[in-house]
């Protein structure tokens, strides 16, 4: 090898030359080179711990949607009028020293009129153990089969609230259960609501320029100029009252979508108004591209990291957009429940002093949003070339 | 013997790939002398730049150096460091980089941001190391860009990358560089974009620098008429390794190393014969043309391509709120005319607005004035007329090849994705077929198949062009526009491309607008060839009568600033700085031109026309 | 450059009266107008007198007419029981809630709101615009995992829930009292030094509960554009020039990815003065918001169309500005704008 | 008798810019015997909203004549008063009585009123006050010396005194001398309208309106005679009253009443009251608590040093149903009238659940109909068509020919609808929408399924006064402890905001000129009694009408009620006195705690010591 040689010297390298030599190449088949870069990035991704195990904890949520009927022990509206406020019971497994399985104490209320509180006393005597794949609350599965079959039922003749009850003596988790359903689509719908609609016009503002600029800036102009809170007085006034529980959801999430997108719009435009001068997008031009090709093709992938945070960070706010509307009598009805309204309902100084456990709907909102921004974080770097 | 001023031993650097780790230098060793100019030559993709970024410690995150030393002696000091084992975000480091040891960047274009003003950019190294105010900042920036020949320094400092053009920002990253007058100076390729003449203005530069404050140069080039003039010592690299290192003496008479060799076989002369050859180190493998059979396409009878009048203006706002605006006449009354299956080659003054006229041509541009016809067979019509589907087949027959390949390739796209997207664009083939056109186009420019999956950031400054080479062909054009095309090529894969280009041609009828620096090169592949300057064409002529015979004194003095490769007929650089004839009233009559005026073009041979004064012309008529 | 502010000056005025009437069509939406039902509450509460004196108002503001011409009158060109007088010749109307000018009304309120808002942007901007350079340059630290965590729970917690919590704490454990911006008994003092620090100790909250939400988004959308900017080849030529991390991030990938956050400034303060407006009404700041929301409940129109038409007047001038800063920090988009 | 002056006075008075108290009441000051009470200190409390500061003259009560803690009427700023078969009304007025501003209280203050504003058609163009009018008839109004006025009617006016007893009073009477200055009858016009103009208003009544403002304290200038007058205007976030240095009442010690000097009201979001309660920041505060609020308050007693009151609220019911009578919907319309259709809806509820859910089951479950306490009562009354029986329920249903169902067990209308009753409310009472979903689930049992629509109060009410609603949860009757002399117009169509029938309200309201004309034979029934009730003064006739309208409301279900009695909490700082440990609380005819006399709470300072910060 070239050992250290003075510079002077006329050194040679002494090995064999063959110009035609190649490296050898891999023995990796072919779609290994043909790889899209949607592909890489899923490559990528995939080797990105903290990202995959967000996107499992993500996939375990969004399984539950379907099945909210079957995995809740109670049904959404079951009430018990004997367990108002109750606090969560905890799940034992061993009595007095013995293993009985997962299991409860069952605990009875009364009422104490000095403090104007319902007290609970629980009766450590007798365990009640819990049931699996059992028969409870009848429901109606995705409204078209009866059925009564539950994942976790409570003990026969017990009760089983494992994060409590709330003011007309529903368990908490099965509403939470229930809510996840409304809340995990929410946030998802109304996303692509408002990404479909930044991302178009944002786009054909930023690219095209000139007058349809002009046009969709005054409109975003005017759609940010007025605050939504009128905006949402007058649709709480305007949405009928007849509309089922599923179609105002819809009607919210729709709203919801409509309003978020001129903040993505206006992004996406001025970045393209950047990168439109960029000589790869002349590039694409001049190799005749059409004009969607280039913005969705080249423009676009171009802006993604901004498009994953954004869209990342909208999910938090599409999940509790509709507490706020709520707030203003415009969100969800009941029976329908949704995080959102747990937490509205959680919304008191009773609830923070008196019955902390109602605020528990917080945790699973903010596994899912961190769960979402650590997927996005994966897919950010997956979608970076230099990363 | 006098310590040299850097050392480099064993140097390895190491990338790690998706496709598996690889090693980009491998055992590197050589010796910068102090006050001397060390030459680094070496194929494409040799890890010239990579070596260049070892010494300042600025590699991608993915490369690591895993073994030898970069051992610097400040002469200023009298220190000396171990780069290698230095942090890269160190105090040490950040005070050698720019201060000591300053790099001109291969790839000007995107090497500068785009927000910020030039002035502000360049000055900017100064202020950090010399601490000095931003006044002072200001005049000494005004003076390094006079230096590096910039016609407006003043206003200069106030524009911005995007306003220049190639060679402009090329030497706006030269001055950026000098600025501080480092010990060391690292020049990755500086006068790629640069017409023969500025180059030979850079370089007597450096070397007057040189000997002004003793500084060392670590040059990194292709072109071996600049190794020849400029270098002292000369390493030859290739894959990683030293193949052949010495005096500039000894590689040029001596040379030993099959590779060095080959190299200095494969540099195109002037008047090669009509079908001589060059003679690359790898020939591209002549079967893929084979099986291509030429189309059967309509024939234009007139020209392919034809330029009438184009003229340009490019406004110039000085101020936020001040209305007074300066326009630069960019191109002015150009009319070129392409005929099918031939080579026209535009040479001419850095900045004199070759790109822009093949922008204009390329309808990615619309001319102040003028028009450009395009003939496919079915009768001219006016380019900038075309909508729908016309406009398509002119899109899919005509492509562009950019000056730079770096900002033309979209950062986030595989070679892959990029070498099919024109014809996804336009819907060609199924998605094997297109893999499979992908790999020949690959093979065409010398790259490997490893490269589709890799993102254009990733590759050395030459691979990049070759891809843009490789993508412009994509579809089969029949005409290319090509801007600076082999800039950044090793003359052994330049003579490759050309070659390949030149079978292209005959086996497909191609026709090229060739636009380029390179005489030489010029020459090899054009049939004809047009000289601009200041926007101006002034003189077009087929080759043979344009070298044997230049009329006009811009293309006397562009000729006699080529370097050859060959070190006893060095350049006279005094003589060069004496006469450059750029400008359009220094030239003697009859072709001066004064302030506004066009003149005419007169023919003076058959096919040889030169650009008069209107007065003059009108006298000789 | 002026010939385009002219342009856009002119732009501004017509999207300004396209929003009035927007904003007055949709005050306007709900039935009734704010003495009808004033007069229905009235005679709920069984109050028959004061029947009349709601009556004679009616008449008096003329919203016996029908809606366009009161929007006529309101924006000031037709005119009114009292002549011209309408918002172009700056007479902002009159609140029916508190039967004063609607300046008077608001006076006070819309520089608390500023302030409010202000503090909220400030602390926006000095927490989240370091933390978003830390967690850029050290991805996947500790700290970067902490500041997104603490972040998102901002952005998680539902603003007044989170309020109302602070709330609680801050009055347990630091004394603070609930809601207001100062404590009571500074209400209507003049300005003294503990009135201040009454002020600034109220201000801690809504700062935080607006902030936090902001300050994540913020973070995250930082960090993203950063990295992006990060391998760029410029930044390497900052590097090569000798510029610390710090300066050459500061000075190039940073101000690139700006880009983004400059194109929301317009959308900033009515995004703050409409999020905050829940905010407000929890924490009981004597803001526009409250007044907002129950100017809108109640339909006084007039006071309703005022803040709203404040808003949009800000909203419009920050997105002006927004695109002047765009053109002055991205100079590919002030030359090349308009194709 | 001597008299001890204020402290907040004594400089004053000792300045002479203020008489002696002697010299500031009126003879004969009323004479009252509270234990133990003192002068001094300030109470803060809370309102939610600056306009709320006009609840002071509830809270204050200061009337002409008010009621007694028994309800009996009894004179109050009126010396005496006489009333001829409730025709022929004399009052009789304290002599020196003052105005806060000392200028005197006399015969003139209500002439002004009656010729001057009730009669002025600038002041008001809509005439005087309709309580004042029978068979649109105005009464003659005479002036018989400086202390005494008469008003005469051809027919009785039983109205007119529970008016003038009312929660808000209607004001007869007006503070001329002050006034008189803006009125144009009085002052120079042009110079009153230069007056207006500088002010932003349209012309001289317009500014005399304005400034003529008994009832919403936004002119601290404009004279007063209750215990305290406001001291500041809108927009402040506190709002400070002082106590009046004429009030006309004492207590048996010499010590003119309030014994409190100021009345402080901060103004903050209503959902922070409890919290602020909690938090130990205000004195006392009643209004803007519910009793779900009463487990936060009691939490915080001990460590925060007040103690919370829990009155009875004596409301009809804390939940009603209105299901709408003459809605637009033809099929509604017609069911809401079967009489069947709204007792099943009523056997439909399970009142205990309701109970034992909102109100602790410290609640009362039955009709919307009066409370124990008031005279009227009669229990069969409240449990009439109220108990829980889904089987007669349903059979009710199947009856009308509702037994169609669909698959999820709901009853169809006979057009082929859904049986689902959108049920709208304010949204403002979380105790009605709770109750509602509980409704909805007992109501699912019996085939009908119920939705919640919470509205705006003032669209809901738009809403219905148009026909376009089906049914409306809200409050029952305010008046729960009614005594024969009290007006029964709760009771009896004649009401557009009633939500049960808004359009026969309204035709009645409006005499016949807009809305329907009462066609239901049972609710007929209820405005003769009202007519009887009206041309009588005899009060054991008026008591009959009132047993045989509570009658028809438990027969007819016209509004249909559930549980009753919620507690009112009334939080009181440790050491303010003053307040009955029990009473009832309501708005109509208790004023809040308005017959309670706000004026004689006092601060304990031996206990309050330690409580005042
Ligand atoms: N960021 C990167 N990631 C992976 N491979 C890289 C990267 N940068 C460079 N390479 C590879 O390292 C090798 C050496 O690159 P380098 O830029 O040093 O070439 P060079 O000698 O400067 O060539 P040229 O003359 O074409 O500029 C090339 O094969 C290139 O593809
Ligand atoms: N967008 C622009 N705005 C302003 N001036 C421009 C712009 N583009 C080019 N110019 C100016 O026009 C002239 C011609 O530029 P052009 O890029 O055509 O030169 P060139 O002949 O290609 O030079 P080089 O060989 O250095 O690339 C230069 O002076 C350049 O500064
Ligand atoms: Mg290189
Ligand atoms: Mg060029
Ligand atoms: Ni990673």
């Amino acid at each position: 090898m070239n050992t250290a040689l003075p510079t002077k010297r006329h050194y040679v390298d002494p090995t064999p030359f063959d110009p035609g030599a190649t490296e050898p190449v891999g023995a990796e088949n072919e779609s290994f080179y043909r790889a899209s870069s949607w592909r890489l990035m899923w490559w990528k991704f995939r080797r990105h711990k903290v990202a995959v195990a967000a996107a499992f904890i993500l996939l375990v949520f969004y399984l539950i949607v379907p099945f909210v009927e079957v995995i809740a022990p109670y049904n959404q509206t079951k009430r018990n009028g004997d367990f108002i406020y109750a606090p969560p019971q905890s799940l034992h497994l061993t009595h007095e020293g013995r293993f009985v399985g997962p299991f409860v104490y069952s605990y009875s209320q009364s009422f104490d009129l000095e403090n104007f509180r319902r007290v609970y006393t629980v009766d450590r005597t007798s365990p009640q153990p819990i049931r699996f794949f059992c028969r409870g609350d009848a429901y109606k599965f995705w409204g078209l089969v009866n059925a009564n079959v539950h994942l976790v039922c409570p003990p026969e003749n017990g009760t089983m609230f494992l994060l409590g009850t709330d003011r007309l003596g529903r368990d908490l988790l099965s509403r939470i259960i229930y809510g996840a359903r409304i809340s995990l689509t929410i946030g998802v719908v109304g996303i692509a609501v408002s990404f479909a609609l930044g991302l178009f016009f944002g786009g054909l503002a930023g690219y095209l320029g000139g007058w349809v600029d002009h046009v969709i800036q005054r409109m975003i102009e005017i759609l940010r100029s007025l605050p939504e809170l009128p905006l949402w007085l007058a649709l709480s006034a305007a949405l009928p009252a007849n509309w089922s529980p599923i179609l105002v959801f819809f009607g919210i999430t729709i709203i919801l979508g409509l309003l978020d997108w001129p903040g993505l719009a206006r992004a996406v435009r001025s970045k393209l108004l950047a990168l439109r001068e960029e000589d790869f997008v002349k590039a694409a031009e001049l190799m005749g591209a059409s004009k969607q090709r280039i913005i969705a093709r080249h423009l676009i992938p171009n802006f993604m990291s901004h498009l994953i945070a954004s869209a990342t960070l909208s999910i938090p706010s599409m999940i509790l957009g509709e507490t706020a509307l709520s707030f203003l009598g415009l969100g969800l009805r009941p029976p329908v429940t949704s995080w959102g309204v747990l937490l509205n309902e959680a919304q008191n100084l009773a609830a923070v002093q008196l019955h902390p456990w109602l605020l528990f709907p917080i945790v699973p909102v903010i596994v899912v949003v961190l769960a979402f921004n650590f997927m996005g974080d994966g897919l950010r770097d997956a979608a970076d070339p230099y990363h | 013997m006098e310590t040299p001023l850097l050392s480099v031993r064993q140097l390895t650097v190491d990338f790690k790939a998706d496709s598996g780790d690889f090693r980009a230098v491998d055992g590197l060793t050589f010796d910068i002398p102090k006050g001397k100019t060390v030459a680094l030559v070496g194929e494409s993709g040799s890890g010239k730049s990579v070596t260049a970024q070892a010494i300042l410690q600025i590699l991608s995150k993915k490369a690591r150096i895993s073994g030898g030393s970069i051992v610097f002696n400040d002469p200023a000091t009298g220190k000396t460091a171990d780069i290698a084992e230095l942090r890269p975000e160190s105090d040490a480091m950040h005070a050698l980089r720019g201060g000591r040891i300053a790099m001109i960047f291969q790839e000007p274009m995107t090497s500068l941001s785009p927000l910020h003003t030039i002035g502000d950019q360049i000055s900017e190294a100064l202020i950090i190391h010399a601490h000095v105010g931003q006044a002072e900042a200001d005049k000494r920036t005004m003076e390094v860009l006079a230096r590096v020949g910039f016609p407006d320094p003043k206003r200069a400092l106030r524009t911005y990358p995007f306003e220049l053009s190639g060679g402009l920002r090329q030497r706006a990253m030269i001055a950026m560089a000098l600025i501080t007058r480092p010990a060391l100076l690292i020049a990755d390729e500086p006068t790629t974009a640069l017409d023969v003449t500025t180059q030979a203005q850079i370089l007597d530069l450096i070397k007057e620098l040189q000997a002004e404050t003793g500084m060392s140069v670590l040059l990194i080039t292709h072109d071996l008429g600049v190794v020849a003039n400029v270098a002292d010592e000369v390493v030859v690299m290739y894959r990683g390794r030293v193949m052949e290192a010495g005096s500039r003496e000894e590689i040029f008479r001596n040379a030993q190393h099959p590779y060095l060799k080959a190299l200095i076989r494969a540099v195109p002369r002037f008047a090669m014969g009509e079908d001589e050859r060059l003679t690359p180190i790898r020939d591209v493998k002549s079967a893929i043309l084979a099986n291509t059979d030429a189309p059967k396409r309509p024939q234009p009878q007139g020209p392919i391509l034809k330029a009438e009048g184009l003229r340009k203006c490019f406004t110039l706002r000085s101020g936020w709120f001040s209305g007074k605006t300066r326009t630069i006449r960019a191109v002015n009354d150009v009319n070129l005319t392409l005929p099918a299956g031939k080579t026209l080659g535009l040479v001419g003054e850095s900045g004199c607005g070759k790109t822009t006229v093949s922008k204009m041509i390329m309808r990615a541009m619309a001319p102040d004035s003028g028009r450009v016809l395009f003939d496919d067979g079915s009768g001219p019509r006016d380019v900038f007329g075309l909508e729908g589907s016309a406009l398509t087949d002119y899109r899919r027959t005509v492509q562009f090849i950019f000056q730079d390949p770096f900002s033309s390739l979209n950062p986030r796209m595989t070679v892959y994705e990029l070498l099919t997207e024109p014809l996804r664009i336009h819907d060609i083939g199924t998605p094997d077929e297109r893999y499979e056109r992908a790999k020949q186009l690959l093979d065409m420019v010398g790259l490997d198949k490893r490269s589709l999956r890799r993102y254009p950031h990733s590759f050395s400054g030459g691979q990049r062009q070759r891809l843009g080479i490789a993508r412009a062909l994509a579809l089969e054009p029949r005409v290319l526009l090509c801007d600076e095309p082999v800039s950044a090529l090793d003359v052994s894969v330049q003579a490759q491309i050309l070659n390949l280009l030149k079978d292209l041609q005959d086996v497909l009828g191609l026709s090229y607008l060739f636009v380029s620096h390179n005489l030489a090169v010029v020459d090899y592949i054009a049939d004809t060839i047009a000289v601009m300057c200041r926007g101006y064409i002034v003189e077009e002529a087929p080759k043979t009568s344009l070298f044997r015979n230049p009329m006009h004194p811009y293309t006397q003095a562009l000729l006699a600033a080529v370097p050859d490769p060959d070190i006893d007929r060095p350049l006279d650089f005094d003589k060069l700085r004496a006469g450059r004839f750029s400008n359009p009233a220094d030239w003697p009559e009859p072709y001066r031109l004064v302030e506004g005026e066009a003149g005419v073009m007169k023919e003076v041979e058959p096919g040889h026309k030169v650009r008069m004064g209107a007065h003059k012309a009108r006298e000789a008529a | 450059m002026i010939r385009f502010l002219l342009r856009r000056l002119v732009t501004m005025v017509v999207t300004l009266l396209i929003i009035s009437a927007l904003v007055f069509f949709i005050i306007k939406l709900p039935p009734g107008d704010f003495l009808s039902n004033q007069i229905a509450e009235l005679r709920a509460q069984g109050e028959s007198a004061s029947i009349a004196k709601a009556e004679f108002l009616i008449k008096q503001y003329g919203l016996d007419r029908p809606a366009w011409e009161q929007y006529l009158v309101w924006i000031g060109v037709m005119p009114g029981p009292n002549g011209y007088s309408g918002l172009l010749q700056g007479d902002w109307g009159w609140s029916f809630e508190f039967d004063k000018p609607v300046v008077e009304v608001v006076g006070d309120a819309l520089w608390l709101t500023l302030l409010v808002n202000l503090a909220v942007v400030i602390f926006i901007h000095v927490v989240s615009i370091p933390i978003a350079i830390y967690s850029a340059t050290r991805q996947y630290s500790v700290g970067d995992y902490i500041a997104t965590f603490i972040g998102y729970i901002g952005l998680a917690t539902p603003s007044f829930l989170l309020a109302l919590i602070l709330l609680y704490y801050m009055n347990r454990w630091f004394g603070v009292s609930i809601g207001g911006l100062y404590d009571a008994q500074y209400a209507g003092e003049p300005w003294t030094w503990d009135k201040i620090k009454s002020l600034l100790s109220h201000l801690i909250v809504p700062t935080l509960v607006i902030g936090l939400s902001g300050t994540a988004a913020m973070i995250r959308r930082m960090r993203a554009n950063l990295l992006d900017e990060l391998g760029k080849q410029y930044y390497v030529t900052a590097k090569a020039k000798g510029l610390g991390p710090n300066k050459a991030l500061l000075k190039y990938p940073f101000r690139m990815s700006l880009n983004p956050f400059i194109a929301d400034i317009g959308n900033l303060l009515p995004h703050l003065i409409s999020g905050s407006v829940l905010v407000s009404l929890v924490l009981s700041l004597p803001t526009v918001g409250p007044i907002l929301l129950s100017a809108l409940k109640s339909q006084d129109q007039f006071l309703a169309g005022f803040i709203l038409m404040f808003v949009a007047v800000l909203t419009v001038i920050g997105m002006l500005i927004s695109d002047l800063l765009l053109a002055m920090l991205d100079p590919r988009i002030r030359m090349g704008g308009g194709r | 008798q001597t008299y001890v002056e204020p402290p907040l006075f004594a400089e004053k008075v000792a300045k002479k810019e203020l008489p002696p108290l002697a010299e500031r009441l009126p003879q004969p000051p009323i004479v009252v015997n509270p234990k133990g009470g003192q002068y001094g200190g300030d109470i803060v409390t809370l309102v939610s909203r600056p306009r709320d500061i006009r609840y002071i003259s509830t809270y204050a009560y200061t009337r002409l004549i008010g009621y007694d803690r028994s309800l009996q009427l009894q004179p109050d700023l009126l010396e005496r008063f006489e009333n001829e078969d409730d025709r022929v009304f004399t009052f009789t007025l304290r002599a020196g009585h003052c105005w806060s501003d000392g200028t005197p209280f006399t015969s003139e203050d209500f002439r002004y009123y009656w010729e001057d504003v009730a009669q002025d058609p600038d002041l008001s163009p809509a005439g005087p006050p309709e309580f004042m009018m029978v068979d649109g008839k105005l009464p003659r109004f005479e002036v018989i010396d400086e202390r005494t006025v008469r008003y005469t009617w051809d027919k009785p006016n039983p109205r007119f005194l529970p008016q003038l007893a009312g929660p808000l009073d209607p004001g007869i009477y007006r503070a001329s001398a002050y006034l008189k200055r803006f009125h144009a009858k009085y002052a120079d016009k042009a110079a009153l309208e230069e007056k207006a103009k500088k002010a932003k208003l349209k012309s001289w009544a317009a500014l005399h309106n304005r400034l003529d403002d008994m009832k919403e304290q936004t002119n601290p200038d404009l004279p007063t005679l209750m215990p305290w007058r406001i001291t500041n205007t809108a927009p402040a976030t506190r709002f400070v009253f002082e106590r009046n240095p004429y009030y006309h009442r004492v207590d048996n010690r010499g010590q003119q009443l309030p014994y409190v000097d100021r009345m402080i009201m901060d103004v903050s979001a209503s959902g922070l009251f409890a919290a602020k309660a909690n938090a130990g920041e205000i004195d006392m505060l009643f209004r803007g608590l519910s009793m779900s609020d009463v487990p936060i308050l009691k939490e915080g007693e001990k460590a925060k040093g007040y103690h919370t009151l829990l009155w009875p609220y004596a409301r009809g019911t804390e939940l009603a149903l209105y299901p709408n009578l003459n809605a637009t919907d033809p099929v509604w319309r017609k069911l809401n009238r079967d009489l069947r259709f709204r007792k099943a809806l009523s056997l439909g509820i399970d009142r205990r659940t309701l109970n034992n859910a909102l109100l602790f089951g410290l609640g009362t479950e039955g009709n919307n109909t009066v409370v124990a306490e008031s005279p009227l009562f009669s229990p069969e009354l409240r449990t009439l068509n109220a108990t829980y029986d889904p089987d007669e329920a349903s059979r009710l249903l199947d009856e009308i020919g509702l037994t169609q169902r669909n698959g999820a067990g709901i009853r169809l209308l006979p057009d082929g609808r859904e049986l689902e009753i959108i049920v709208e409310t304010d949204g403002e009472s979380s105790l009605v929408v709770d109750g509602l979903t509980l409704i909805g689930e007992f109501w699912r049992e019996i085939g009908v399924r119920l939705f919640v629509k919470p509205q705006d109060r003032t669209v809901l009410r738009n809403r219905s006064f148009a026909g376009l609603t089906v049914m409306v949860a809200a409050q029952g009757f305010d008046n729960a402890i009614p005594t024969a002399l009290m007006p029964p117009t709760e009771f009896a169509p004649m009401r557009q905001d009633n939500y049960s029938w808004p359009k026969w309200g309204q035709y009645v309201e409006t005499k016949g000129k807009n809305g329907e004309a009462v066609d239901m034979p049972e609710a007929k029934r209820l405005l003769e009694l009202y007519d009887t009730w009206m041309n009588t003064g005899n009060r054991t006739v008026q008591a009959d009408v009132w047993r045989e309208m509570l009658r028809n409301h438990a027969e007819n279900q016209w509004v249909i009620g559930t549980v009753a009695g919620a507690l009112q909490p009334i939080v009181m700082r440790n050491g303010l006195m003053g307040l009955p440990e029990k009473a009832l609380y309501s708005w109509e005819p208790t004023a809040m705690i308005g017959i309670y006399r706000a004026d004689e709470i006092y601060w304990n300072k031996a206990a309050g010591k330690e409580a005042r910060r």
